[in-house]
């Protein structure tokens, strides 16, 4: 079985791709826009970089993953506001189901609303915008279906606040203050208001496991939170979280297509040093030709 | 002693809430109580030459994009920038990125007014647009075809009418553009969707919290320096204010017999110094509480 | 039951791979589509599930009120609050503007709502951040461990260098301050305190002597002052965390874009 | 009549900032009331917004460009977000919800194609093309971008999942969270400014208003407050001690 499976992959990761960057650059009737040619490239191998990596995982290899803290405190967060009786409270960001980082927020919450169905706590999902209200709804329901225990969802409990960010944040405070949950999870993209709800969650005395992709707000998260995703690990999160193997190769592909920019960068540097003693005179931007509107 | 630093380590949340509401209301209260000087910083520094390389005549678009709660650290930066380019005879091009940034614009503009020091007409030496939703997309729109997404000014005189617009069809027809920018969409968004493509000089003055992610951009040149928070804008003030003074009677543009007034942001620096010295004693008094307890136990 | 659970999963993938393509295939109605209809689309979708969004508070605070829940009273508020900007912003103009552009004019009623109660209480909230900042800083900026104590540093030198203060620091302060984050490495190594202690003011001393010697005092080099110490940390590591973050960020969303858009992430739609 | 509008503004202006200011004291009433008023007020005003200013001109503005006259002309494309976005009501109905996925995976969709193509370009390619390092400058700065090169690759490598933070790759790794946590510490000085400065502009409204063309709103307000929060929380004590 296993030499067909070579002759599989061999064209499946080499001569297909090869045929589609020959069909891009003899681009036969303009068909493809020309000047981002390097946004395609990078964007085909790292797409290729991922697929291979998923069917290798898929196929049976299994990748060490290393352990991220703030992921495995999810489960003893919840676990403590089981045993203290007290709520769990899930902040999915402030921003709509358009941002990258409110859809991971939502995957997560998917897994959290699992962890709790089994430890039979009770989940607060208070959310700013309606869309995220719905979604939310609906990978709760899910996740709560597979552990077995549709019965303990509670629909009135993931409802909308308001769309104001600080109206939100407000409201938010106001739900920490008198709830008084022992758990709380920021995940998703936050904006000035993180520190006006990790401080409040603080001083009520909660675990606090947060996770963004937006970096002007990790420094405060970092002060004020106990356990932080920060950038990176918050989108990996979710593949951790659901441990199939399709998603765990698919982090194992985007730490190689991490290595391949260090190596660009690498690349990058020591062709500016060839330029400085003019061993070459490749002008670097002109490589780098990027233009977002063509 | 040990055991009262030990005791300072753990002050309630209310006492320094109390305390850093006396350091910010005081210094209000009472402004020439502390003078401090103030130190140029070198992308302020940039902003203000890449100002000032411009030559009358030019076309400067402005992009207002911060609303009321972020106005006391941006506000003071546009009036600043638009005396400075009304100094120099430039035509300044308004847009709003913000609901609330037509009211900033408006408010700006006639505080510049009011001041008496040029004698200005709107529609041939400045022009103001409407707010426009989208974000990132009304940026893409200036930068390909500024007609498209802007078929009148807000006082609903048509683009063909307008003196100042003639042959300004997009961003490319600008010799700079400068953002005030206090979230998304701003400075970030300029560079991504137009001054970089479009190679059109670019800075901007933006919260300082903005600062830290704007940075890489002013380390690489897409943004020519940048205005950070409220320093900045209390030295470009300065800055501007010296080259007024400087021009008052040599200066055509100016009328020598008005008044020149010193920035907001000028007198609310003390209030921030204190507030910001307090800060670091708590983290010290933290420190040491901390050490000594660890020690005991 | 193919219809309920894939179609909705056909369409993202299909969606996410014309979005991508958009970007590339040279035809001017995707370009179009992409740039200026799909933002459109989403803020349209938006705006009809904020019927489904005020439907839920208008239930969630009538059932407060109806239940006499903890508080009820003052949903009676949220309720009154929300009813009357519907009003105003609906039925009840008070301007010369007809009605929609009538939010942004100064003499409707909504726009006096906005003027004299959401300004306020939004810009005051944001205000409330100036508060925990400091009792954030107070409680997290302490010596635990050599990661803590950069977190630390660099933010207390920003805060001095950022305002007029940080630059009356005189230079032998700095000095003071590089050595003890100098002694405060290798405290742990050397056991003894009294040695600890001895060579740490004797190094200080020497240093303060020496730098009177280069006639520091008169003008101090760049690395004895806040500001430009600010600038320095500012321009060199804190560029390299954030382009490093910025890298790790843009890379965590095109793996998460990619397990969307080839189907292989679907829990976002129950599945 | 309007003229007492502005100073019945400004008192409820004044109620407001210092209600939400009370919550540095704990929560209270006052606290509860405008945090209350601010969701009901906040929801209803970006409803309003968002209907007048998305919905209204662009679905109904090409759907019937004559009634609505906000400059465009008829697209018969727009069908298809109406259809979505009724597909997103018919929530309310159990049997129907599930159509709501498919609005759903459009956009979930939608922007997971969009976004791969703005990160690739301004996030990753524009910052490998930025660490080239400039040679004809002064060693110090040679120096500088040398150690920004450095930060950027620890950086990275303390991002990699796949392999144990063990041996070189660990201390790599410790210089880059090395250079992380000097970045947030960075940040977190950098934004104190910010923050402060907002607090200045709530404290220049309160002074404004306490002046006597505004009937000394502030003071007398903040009193009445002051006292009611002394009689509330000492209430409060006392059923404290009760149960």
């Amino acid at each position: 079985m296993k030499r067909i499976n070579i002759n599989k992959d061999f064209i499946l990761f080499f001569g297909l791709p090869v045929f589609l960057i020959l069909i891009y650059f003899i681009n036969p009737s303009q068909l493809f826009v020309t000047g981002n040619e390097t946004s395609f490239i990078a964007i085909f191998i790292s797409c290729l970089t991922f697929e291979f990596f998923i069917r290798k995982a898929k196929s049976g290899e299994n990748f060490y993953m290393r352990p991220i803290p703030a992921m495995q405190a999810m489960e003893e967060a919840v676990g403590r506001a089981t045993e203290m009786g007290s709520s769990v409270l899930f902040v999915p960001g402030i921003s709509g189901l358009d941002e990258i980082d409110t859809i991971s927020g939502v995957i997560i919450l998917g897994h959290v609303a699992g962890m709790v169905a089994e430890y039979e706590a009770d989940l607060h999902v208070p959310c700013c915008v309606p869309i995220v209200m719905e979604a939310a709804k609906e990978s709760c329901k899910e996740a709560y279906l597979k552990k077995g225990r549709p019965d303990l969802y509670n629909d009135s409990k993931i409802h909308y606040v308001t769309d104001d960010q600080f109206a939100y944040a407000a409201g938010v405070n106001g739900i920490m203050l008198r709830e008084k949950p022992a758990a709380v999870f920021y995940q998703g993209k936050f904006y000035a208001e993180s520190l006006l709800l990790a401080e409040t969650g603080s001083s009520v005395g909660a675990i606090q496991i947060a996770g963004t992709g937006s970096s002007s707000q990790i420094p405060f998260f970092v002060t004020a939170c106990d356990y932080v995703l920060i950038g990176e690990e918050f989108y990996a999160a979710s593949a951790y979280l659901s441990g199939s193997p399709e998603m765990i190769g698919s982090i194992k592909g985007q730490d190689y297509v991490k290595l391949l920019c260090i190596i660009f960068i690498g690349l990058v540097v020591l062709l500016s040093f060839f330029n400085f003693v003019n061993i070459t005179q490749l002008d670097i931007s002109s490589f780098f030709k990027i233009n977002i509107i063509n | 002693m040990i055991n009262f630093l030990i005791k300072l380590g753990s002050i309630d949340r209310k006492i320094i809430f109390l305390l850093i509401a006396l350091s910010v209301l005081i210094p209000l209260l009472y402004p020439n109580l502390i003078e401090l000087p103030i130190k140029v910083d070198k992308n302020t520094e940039i902003v203000f030459n890449s100002i000032s390389e411009l030559k009358s005549g030019d076309k400067v678009l402005l992009s207002f994009a911060y609303g009321a709660s972020t106005k006391p650290e941006v506000h003071p930066m546009a009036i600043a920038l638009l005396k400075h380019l009304f100094a120099k005879d430039i035509k300044v091009f308004i847009v709003s990125l913000w609901p609330e940034s037509p009211i900033m614009a408006n408010q700006a503009i006639k505080e510049i007014v009011d001041t008496k020091l040029f004698n200005l007409t709107e529609g041939i030496d400045y022009a103001l647009f409407d707010y426009k939703t989208g974000g990132f997309i009304v940026i893409k729109g200036i930068a390909e075809n500024f007609r498209e997404v802007y078929k009148q000014d807000h006082n609903g005189t048509l683009i063909e009418d307008l003196v100042i617009m003639n042959n300004v069809y997009s961003v490319s027809d600008f010799n700079f553009v400068f953002d005030f920018s206090a979230g998304v969409p701003g400075n970030a968004e300029w560079v991504q969707y137009a001054c970089d493509p479009k190679k059109i000089p670019l800075s901007s003055g933006c919260t300082s919290i903005m600062v830290t992610d704007a940075i890489p951009y002013v380390e690489s040149g897409q943004l020519r320096g940048i205005l950070a928070g409220m320093p900045g804008a209390a030295e470009y003030e300065k800055m501007v204010y010296d080259f007024l003074v400087e021009e008052l009677n040599t200066n055509s543009n100016l009328n020598n017999d008005s008044l020149l007034t010193k920035g907001k942001a000028f007198s609310r620096m003390s209030a921030q110094s204190v507030a910001h010295l307090l800060m670091v004693i708590f983290i010290i008094l933290g420190n040491l509480s901390y050490y000594f307890s660890r020690k005991k136990n | 039951m193919f219809i309920k659970r894939q179609l909705a999963i056909v369409v993202m993938i299909s969606m996410g791979f014309l979005a991508l393509a958009g970007q590339f295939i040279n035809s001017e109605s995707l370009r179009e589509f992409t740039d200026k209809d799909a933002p459109q689309w989403y803020m349209i979708i938006a705006g009809f599930t904020a019927f489904l969004g005020c439907l839920n508070l208008l239930q969630l605070h009538t059932t407060n009120v109806i239940r006499k829940q903890k508080n009820w009273q003052y949903s009676i508020f949220t309720l009154l609050g929300f009813l009357l900007m519907i009003f105003f912003g609906f039925i009840y103009n008070g301007s010369p503007a007809d009605l929609g552009p009538h939010l942004k004019n100064e003499y409707s009623a909504f726009y006096w709502m906005y003027n004299y109660v959401y300004l306020p209480l939004s810009s005051t909230m944001f205000a409330l951040l100036a508060f925990f900042v400091a009792s954030a800083s107070y409680r997290a900026f302490r010596i635990r461990n050599f990661e803590a104590t950069l977190l630390l540093i660099s933010g207390v030198l920003l805060m001095l260098g950022r305002v007029p203060i940080g630059a009356l620091i005189p230079w032998w302060t700095v000095i003071v301050i590089y050595i003890s984050i100098l002694f405060a490495l290798f405290a742990s190594k050397i056991k003894n305190k009294k040695v600890f202690f001895f060579s740490y003011l004797g190094v200080n001393i020497f240093i303060i002597v020496l730098g009177f010697f280069l006639n520091w005092n008169i003008n101090s080099p760049d690395f004895l002052s806040i500001p430009l110490i600010q600038e320095w940390i500012m321009a060199v590591p804190a560029t390299a965390g954030s382009r490093a973050i910025m890298i790790g960020i843009a890379l965590g969303v095109v793996a998460q874009s990619f397990r969307i858009i080839t189907g292989r992430e679907r829990s976002i739609l129950g599945d | 009549m309007s003229y007492n509008f502005e100073i019945i503004g400004v008192w409820l202006l004044v109620v407001m900032t210092l209600s939400i200011l009370s919550y540095l004291y704990g929560d209270n009433p006052f606290y509860k009331a405008a945090e209350h008023i601010f969701v009901g007020v906040s929801a209803g005003y970006i409803f309003a917004i968002t209907w007048w200013d998305q919905v209204w001109p662009n679905l109904f503005g090409r759907l019937f460009p004559s009634y609505v006259k906000a400059g465009f002309e008829f697209d018969t494309l727009y069908i298809i977000p109406l259809i979505l976005g009724l597909f997103m009501l018919l929530r309310l109905i159990p049997s129907l919800s599930w159509l709501a996925r498919i609005s759903i995976g459009y956009i979930v969709g939608m922007a997971a194609g969009l976004k791969i193509y703005v990160f690739v370009n301004s996030n990753i390619l524009m910052q490998i093309k930025n660490s080239g390092i400039n040679f004809d400058e002064s060693i110090w700065n040679i120096l500088n971008q040398f150690l920004v090169l450095i930060g950027v690759i620890s950086g990275l490598v303390y991002f990699f999942f796949s392999k144990e933070h063990k041996g070189v790759i660990g201390k790599i790794s410790k210089i880059g969270i090395y250079f992380l946590m000097i970045k947030f510490g960075a940040s977190f000085g950098f934004a104190v400014m910010g923050r402060i400065s907002l607090l200045i502009g709530r404290f220049e409204d309160l002074i404004n208003y306490s002046s006597e063309q505004f009937y000394f709103a502030t003071p007398i307000i903040f009193i009445i407050m002051i006292v009611f929060l002394f009689v509330w929380s000492t209430q409060n004590d006392n059923k404290e001690k009760m149960n």
